[in-house]
C-alpha cells in the first residue's frame, strides 16, 4: 500500500477521528488526536491490510509550545511504512501509551518521558530510564537548566567547565 | 482497550523441568534471593545492572537497569553542527563505528538531497562490511568467553586486529573511525589497500570452519545454548528485536535486502536465518550461528566490492561534501540501516540551521535489550549470561 | 660419629629419629609443592599463550619469563590484605589455611619413589580420597564467611559438585584396587613393575595374558572416568563452575593478597595431587615406561629413588599439562549438565565397569 | 537409549576435535605478539596518533578551532601591520597574523581528524610518534607557538597602540565625546554561530 492509500483506508475506518496527512515534511506523516491514538494503533497493527507489526522508532520531540511523539511503523509482511504523530501541549503533556500494542514502546516511552518529559498514561513501569530516578528536569527540553547538585555531588555547568579550563590554562603556563 | 495477545516464550527442557519442580513445592521455596548482577560484572558486557530475583540458581525475575554510560548523545548533537556529529556516532556502538557513521550520514544525505558517486558507495559498502566482520568477531569472541571458552576469544580478537589494521591504513583510526562523512569520505582508498583486503578475505575464510570445529559444534557449547533463552519471531516483532536476533528466530529481516541502501541490491549475498538446528528456532545457539554465517556472507560482499573497486576509475571522494552547512534544507526524516546489531535508525529534524534541531537515535542494542525481562524468568544464572551474550549488546549503544 | 651411631642404634631413640625424618620430609614436601605451584602457574600461562598464538610472559627473569610467577607471588605477599567489614572474620581467615592444609595433607601418602613416601599406610588411597574431601568444607567456609551472595553461589556449586564427583572418582579408583588387592599406595604401584605394558591402564600386570587383553578397554575407561571426574574434583575447566569467572566470579571473590594466593596455590597443588594419584594407580607410578630406563635398588638405592621420583613427577606434569590443555579448549558446563554428566554418565559407566572387572578378576585370577 | 550413547559419542568426538585445534595452534602457528620495545611496528602514514602544528606555515585562520567538536584548540592571533613582513605561507601568500597562542589540549582531544582535513596550508597534521604517552596531564597541554613571553607582550602592546591610534583616527572626524575606544583584546575567540532554538 502506498501512503495515500493507507491514509484513505484509515480515514474510512475512523471517519470521526480527524486523521490528517501532513505532507509538508520529506517523509509525510499522519496526525492523530490523542483521544484516538490507542484505537488507531491497535487497528493499524491487527488489520490484515495494514499489519504494522513492528514499531521501528518512537521519538519525543519538543516543538515550541507543543510536545510531539512520532511513531515510525513498518510492516515486514507488506513491506510498507508509515509515520504517526501525536501532539500535546506543554501544559498538559499526557499521552496515551501504546505499550500494549507494541511492547518495544515500553522502553522508548520511558526514554521519551525521561528526556523530553511526556507522560504516557497507562504505562506499566513509568520510571526514568537513562537518568537517575530523582533527577530534576528533562534534558532534551530547549529550556533545560542542569541542576547544580545531585545527592551532594556538585555537577559541572558550562560556566564551571569554562572557568576550570581557564584555570588549567593558567596552570599549564 | 484490549490487551495485547499473550506471547509465550517456550522454556528449554532443563528449565521446564526445574520450574515444574518448583511449582510443585511452591510452599517450600518461600524465600527468594535478590541479587545484583552488575554494573560491575564480567558477563554484562559493560555497565549493565540486572536486578535478578532467584530461587537458588533459577531466575524468577530479571530487570535490567541501564543508564550508567549515558552521555546524552542527543543533547550533544543539538549543540554541534552536522559534520561534527559524525565522530560522536562512532561512540554509540564502538564495535561497529563504520556502520554508525553510515547510518547517520545516509540519513543526512537523504534529508539534504545529496547524491554520492557509485565509487564512494562501493567503498562505503566495503568498509561497513569489514566492520560487520569485526563486530561479529567481537560478539562471538565475547560470547565464547561468557560460556567459559577462552581460546576462541583471543583467536577471534586476532582476526579482528587485521581489520583494525586495514582501517588504520585507510583512515588513521582503529576503533573510532570518523571515515564516512556527509557527502563523501574522509580519505580515498590508499594505494595497495585493495590487495590487502583480498588477502584478508583469503586469510579469514578458513578461520570459520576452524571456529566451528573449536567452538560452534562443540557438544558442551551446544548443550549450553540449545533450547536456552528462546526468543520466537512474534516476540521479536513485539519487542522490536532486530538484526541477527530476529534472523535467529527464522525471520528474513535484513534491511540490506528489504530496503537496500548504498547499492546493496547489486551484491550477491544470502541472509542466514536460524533453523532450530540444535534445538528450538530462535534459541541462543541459532542467534550465535547466524552471526558466524553472516561473517561468511560479509566476506562475500567484501570480495565483490573490492573487485569492483579495482575496476573503477578514481574520483574525488570529497567532491559531494557541501562547502558549508550553514544553510541546509528544512525537514525531518527517519532513516534506518542494518547495523551489525540490528536496525540503526536516526530521526533527524533540521530547521535549516547549521545545527540539527533534534537528533533521535534508535539504537539497536536498546531495543534488543528490552526483551530481557520477558525472556529472563525461568533461566538459570548461567543461562542469563548466555542470554546477554547472545543478544550482543554494547552498553555504549544502549545508553547513548 | 660414634655418638650418632650409638644414638641411632638405641631403640628408645627411634621415635625421635622418625620424627626428625618426618619433619624433614614435610619441609621438603612443602617446598616441592610451592615450587611446583609456581612452575604450574607459569606452565599454565605458557600453554594458554601457545594455544592462543601468543608468547605469554617473556620479560621477568630472562628465558621465557620463568621468574614471572615468583614476582607475582611476591606481589601477592606484599599487597594489602583487605578484609571486608561484614565478613565472618574467624571463618574468613581460617578458610584459606584449611584449603591448603587439606590438599597438602594428602601428599603424605603419595609415593614419589620406592622410599620417597611420607608414610605407606595400608589404607593409603582411602586416606587420600578422604582427606582431600576436606577442601569442600573450606570452600563452603570461604563462600559463607564472605557474606556475598555470589561467593555463596560459588560455594554451593562447589559443594554439590565435589561431593557428587567423589562417587565416580572413588568407583573408578576401585578398579586398580581390585586388581592389586590392596589399598596401600606402594602395593598399588608395585604390581605395575616392569614396563608400560604392565601398567594398570593397559590391563595390568601380574595376570595372565588373556586377562590383560580382555580387561584393556575397561581399565582405559576407568582411567578416563577418573581423569575427567578428578577435573571436577579440583574445579578445573570444563567443571570450573565454582569459579566461573564470567558467571559468578567464584567463592573467593572477597579474598585478596596472600589469602587469595593460598586458594590459588591449593588449586595447583590439588592438580598435582589428582595427577599423582592417577599416575600411581594407573600409569605405573614411579616405574619407568621401559625397564632399562631405571636403576635397580641393588645397584644404587639413592639413584633408584631419584630416577623413580623423576618418572613419577614427569608423568604427573604431563597429566597436569593435559588438564591445562583441556581448560584452554573447552567451554564450561552448566550446573544441571554437570550433575547430569556425573549421575547419568559417569556413575552407570563406572558401576558397570566395576562389575565387569571384578568378574574378570574372579575368572582369571584362579 | 541410542540417543544417550549418541550424545556421549558426539561429546567425546567434538572434544577431541576441539583439542586438535588448540594443539595445532600450540605447535604449528606462529605467535603474533610483538615484543614492543625491541620490535616496533611501523605506523601507517594516516595514523591518528598525535596532532602537530608547524607554526611557520600556520595561517591563523581559525578554521580548525571552529570545526573542533569539543573545543580543544585555543588560538589567538594578532593582525600584523601593513608594513610588516613576517614571511610567506606555503602557498606563496604573505602571512598576515602573528600567532601568540596555539594550544591543543590533548587530554580532551577525540582524534576525529576534522581539524586536519580543514587546514588549507597543511600546517596542522598528524605525526606518528611511537611513544606519545606522558607522565602528567600538563604535558598533554601543548603550546605550538615559538615565541617567548616577552615577544608576546611586545606584540600585544604594539597591537594595543595600533588600535588606539586607529580609534583616534576614527574619533577625529566624528569627535563624539564620551565614546571610549573599544578596549577589547585585539582578536576575540570567534564565537561559533549560536543558534537559538527556533519554534515552528
Amino acid at each position: 500500500m502506498t501512503l495515500s492509500e493507507i491514509v484513505e483506508y484509515l480515514q474510512a475506518s475512523f471517519p470521526d477521528a480527524g486523521l490528517n496527512l501532513d505532507e509538508t515534511e520529506p517523509e509525510p506523516l499522519i496526525l492523530i488526536p490523542r483521544e484516538h491514538l490507542q484505537e488507531v494503533a491497535l487497528f493499524i497493527r491487527d488489520d490484515e491490510k495494514l499489519h504494522f507489526e513492528s514499531l521501528m522508532c518512537l521519538s519525543g520531540i519538543e516543538m515550541g509550545d507543543e510536545l510531539h511523539t512520532v511513531y515510525n511503523l513498518y510492516s515486514n509482511k507488506h513491506n510498507h511504512k508509515v509515520s504517526l504523530r501525536c501532539k500535546v501541549s506543554k501544559e498538559d503533556p499526557v499521552m496515551p501509551t501504546v505499550t500494549f500494542v507494541w511492547r518495544t514502546a515500553e522502553w522508548h516511552e520511558r526514554e521519551s518521558f525521561d528526556l523530553i518529559g511526556i507522560t504516557y498514561d497507562g504505562h506499566p513501569d513509568p520510571r526514568r530510564i537513562l537518568l537517575p530516578d530523582d533527577w530534576e528536569g528533562h534534558p532534551l527540553r530547549k529550556d533545560y537548566v542542569p541542576q547544580k547538585k545531585w545527592h551532594d555531588i556538585p555537577l559541572m555547568t558550562k560556566e564551571d567547565i569554562e572557568k576550570e579550563a581557564e584555570a588549567e590554562k593558567g596552570d599549564a603556563k | 482497550m484490549s490487551e495485547t495477545q499473550d506471547l509465550n516464550i517456550p522454556l528449554g527442557p532443563p528449565q521446564e523441568k526445574m520450574s515444574q519442580a518448583l511449582a510443585s513445592v511452591e510452599d517450600v521455596h518461600g524465600e527468594r534471593m535478590r541479587v545484583q548482577m552488575g554494573p560491575q560484572h564480567p558477563a554484562t558486557h559493560g555497565v549493565l545492572r540486572v536486578e535478578i530475583e532467584t530461587d537458588g540458581e533459577l531466575i524468577i525475575k530479571g530487570t535490567p537497569h541501564i543508564g550508567y554510560l549515558h552521555r546524552c548523545f542527543e543533547k550533544v548533537a543539538e549543540n554541534i553542527t552536522w559534520p561534527q556529529i559524525v565522530p560522536f556516532t562512532d561512540r554509540l556502538d564502538y564495535c561497529s563505528s563504520m556502520n554508525n557513521n553510515l547510518g547517520f550520514v545516509l540519513a543526512c544525505e537523504k534529508l539534504f538531497g545529496i547524491e554520492v558517486s557509485e565509487r564512494i558507495q562501493t567503498i562505503r559498502v566495503l568498509v561497513t562490511e569489514l566492520n560487520r566482520v569485526a563486530n561479529h568477531c567481537v560478539a562471538i569472541a565475547a560470547y565464547s568467553l561468557d560460556i567459559g571458552a577462552w581460546t576462541p576469544f583471543l583467536l577471534l580478537i586476532q582476526e579482528r586486529e587485521h581489520i583494525l589494521d586495514l582501517f588504520e591504513e585507510i583512515c588513521g583510526g582503529r576503533l573510532l573511525l570518523n571515515y564516512i562523512w556527509i557527502g563523501g569520505l574522509s580519505h580515498d582508498v590508499p594505494d595497495g589497500w585493495l590487495p590487502k583486503v583480498h588477502e584478508f578475505v583469503e586469510y579469514m575464510k578458513p578461520k570459520i570452519p576452524e571456529l566451528n570445529q573449536l567452538l560452534s559444534y562443540n557438544k558442551i557449547f551446544i548443550e549450553r545454548l540449545a533450547n536456552v533463552a528462546v526468543i520466537p519471531a512474534d516476540v521479536c516483532y513485539q519487542y522490536g528485536v532486530t538484526g541477527p536476533n530476529i534472523r535467529g528466530a527464522g525471520v528474513k529481516w535484513d534491511l540490506r535486502k528489504n530496503e537496500p541502501y548504498s547499492g546493496y541490491e547489486t551484491y550477491d549475498f544470502d541472509i542466514p536465518i536460524g533453523t532450530g538446528e540444535m534445538g528450538q528456532v530462535g534459541d541462543a545457539w541459532d542467534r550465535y550461528i547466524v552471526r558466524v554465517r553472516e561473517v561468511e556472507q560479509s566476506l562475500r560482499i567484501i570480495e565483490q566490492a573490492a573487485t569492483r573497486l579495482e575496476g573503477m576509475p578514481g574520483d574525488d571522494v570529497k567532491a559531494a561534501i557541501p562547502k558549508t552547512f550553514a544553510k541546509v534544507p528544512k525537514g525531518e526524516i527517519y532513516f534506518r540501516t542494518e547495523q551489525p546489531k540490528g536496525e540503526l535508525g536516526f530521526y533527524l529534524i533540521s530547521n535549516g540551521k547549521a545545527k540539527p534541531y533534534r537528533v533521535k537515535c534508535r539504537a539497536p542494542s536498546f531495543s534488543n535489550l528490552c526483551v530481557m525481562p520477558k525472556v529472563a524468568p525461568g533461566l538459570l544464572i548461567a543461562d542469563m549470561v548466555a542470554l546477554i551474550g547472545s543478544i550482543d549488546i554494547v552498553l555504549g549503544d544502549v545508553d547513548r | 660419629m660414634n655418638v650418632l651411631t650409638s644414638f641411632c642404634n638405641n631403640p628408645a631413640n627411634w621415635f625421635f629419629i622418625k620424627l626428625a625424618i618426618s619433619l624433614i620430609y614435610m619441609v621438603g614436601m612443602i617446598t616441592f609443592v610451592s615450587v611446583f605451584a609456581l612452575f604450574a602457574i607459569w606452565l599454565e600461562r605458557k600453554i594458554s599463550a601457545w594455544a592462543q598464538d601468543r608468547l605469554g610472559p617473556m620479560e621477568t627473569g630472562g628465558f621465557h619469563g620463568w621468574l614471572q610467577t615468583v614476582a607475582d607471588m611476591l606481589k601477592l605477599l606484599l599487597k594489602e590484605d583487605i578484609i571486608p567489614d561484614a565478613v565472618d572474620r574467624p571463618l574468613f581467615k581460617l578458610a584459606p589455611y584449611i584449603v591448603f592444609a587439606s590438599s597438602f595433607a594428602a601428599f603424605a601418602t603419595l609415593p614419589f619413589a620406592a622410599n620417597l613416601i611420607g608414610t605407606d599406610l595400608n589404607i593409603g588411597i582411602y586416606y587420600i580420597v578422604a582427606i582431600s574431601s576436606l577442601v569442600v568444607i573450606a570452600i563452603i567456609m570461604a563462600g559463607w564467611a564472605s557474606n556475598n551472595k555470589w561467593s555463596l553461589f560459588g560455594a554451593m556449586r562447589s559443594a554439590s559438585q565435589m561431593i557428587s564427583y567423589e562417587v565416580p572418582v572413588a568407583l573408578a579408583l576401585l578398579i586398580p584396587i581390585l586388581m592389586a588387592g590392596s589399598l596401600s599406595m606402594q602395593d598399588l604401584v608395585s604390581v605395575q613393575a616392569g614396563g608400560f605394558w604392565n601398567w594398570t591402564i593397559f590391563g595390568g600386570g601380574g595376570f595372565k595374558l588373556p586377562f590383560t587383553v580382555v580387561a584393556l578397554p575397561f581399565t582405559v575407561l576407568a582411567f578416563l572416568i577418573y581423569f575427567w571426574a578428578s577435573l571436577a574434583e579440583v574445579n578445573r575447566c570444563p567443571f570450573d563452575l565454582p569459579e566461573g569467572e564470567s558467571e559468578i566470579i567464584g567463592f573467593h571473590v572477597e579474598y585478596s593478597a596472600m589469602r587469595f594466593g593460598m586458594f590459588f596455590f591449593a588449586e595447583f597443588a590439588n592438580m598435582f595431587l589428582v595427577s599423582g594419584v592417577a599416575v600411581a594407580l594407573f600409569l605405573g607410578g614411579w616405574y619407568a615406561p621401559l625397564p632399562f630406563l631405571e636403576v635397580s635398588a641393588e645397584t644404587s638405592p639413592v639413584l633408584h629413588n631419584i630416577i623413580g621420583a623423576f618418572w613419577f613427577i614427569s608423568k604427573s606434569v604431563i597429566l597436569v599439562a593435559v588438564q591445562m590443555w583441556l581448560r584452554w579448549t573447552l567451554p564450561r558446563f552448566r550446573v544441571d549438565q554437570l550433575m547430569h554428566v556425573c549421575w547419568k554418565v559417569f556413575l552407570p559407566f563406572s558401576l558397570a565397569n566395576i562389575l565387569i572387572v571384578s568378574l574378570l578378576v574372579v575368572l582369571f585370577n584362579q | 537409549m541410542a540417543a544417550y550413547f549418541k550424545d556421549i559419542w558426539i561429546g567425546v568426538t567434538t572434544i577431541i576435535a576441539g583439542m586438535a585445534v588448540t594443539l595445532r595452534h600450540m605447535i604449528f602457528e606462529r605467535a603474533i605478539t610483538i615484543q614492543y620495545p625491541r620490535e616496533i611496528k611501523e605506523m601507517y602514514p594516516r595514523a591518528r596518533a598525535k596532532l602537530f602544528n608547524t607554526i611557520e606555515d600556520c595561517e591563523c585562520c581559525y578554521k580548525c578551532q571552529r570545526i573542533c567538536p569539543i573545543d580543544v584548540i585555543f588560538i589567538k592571533g594578532l593582525r600584523a601591520g601593513k608594513d610588516e613582513d613576517i614571511g610567506l605561507l606555503p602557498d606563496g601568500k604573505p602571512k598576515k597574523m602573528h600567532i601568540i597562542q596555539f594550544d591543543i589540549d590533548f587530554t580532551k582531544c577525540i582524534y576525529c581528524g576534522l581539524c586536519v582535513d580543514v587546514c588549507e596550508q597543511k600546517s596542522l597534521h598528524w605525526e606518528a610518534p611511537q611513544e606519545a604517552s606522558t607522565v602528567t596531564r600538563e604535558e598533554l597541554y601543548i603550546d605550538f607557538t615559538n615565541i617567548s613571553d616577552e615577544e608576546k607582550q611586545a606584540l600585544i602592546a604594539k597591537d594595543e597602540e595600533r588600535k588606539k591610534a586607529k580609534a583616534a583616527m576614527k574619533k577625529k572626524p566624528g569627535a563624539k565625546p564620551g565614546v571610549k575606544p573599544a578596549a577589547k583584546p585585539a582578536v576575540d575567540k570567534p564565537k561559533k554561530d549560536e543558534i537559538k532554538p527556533e519554534t515552528d
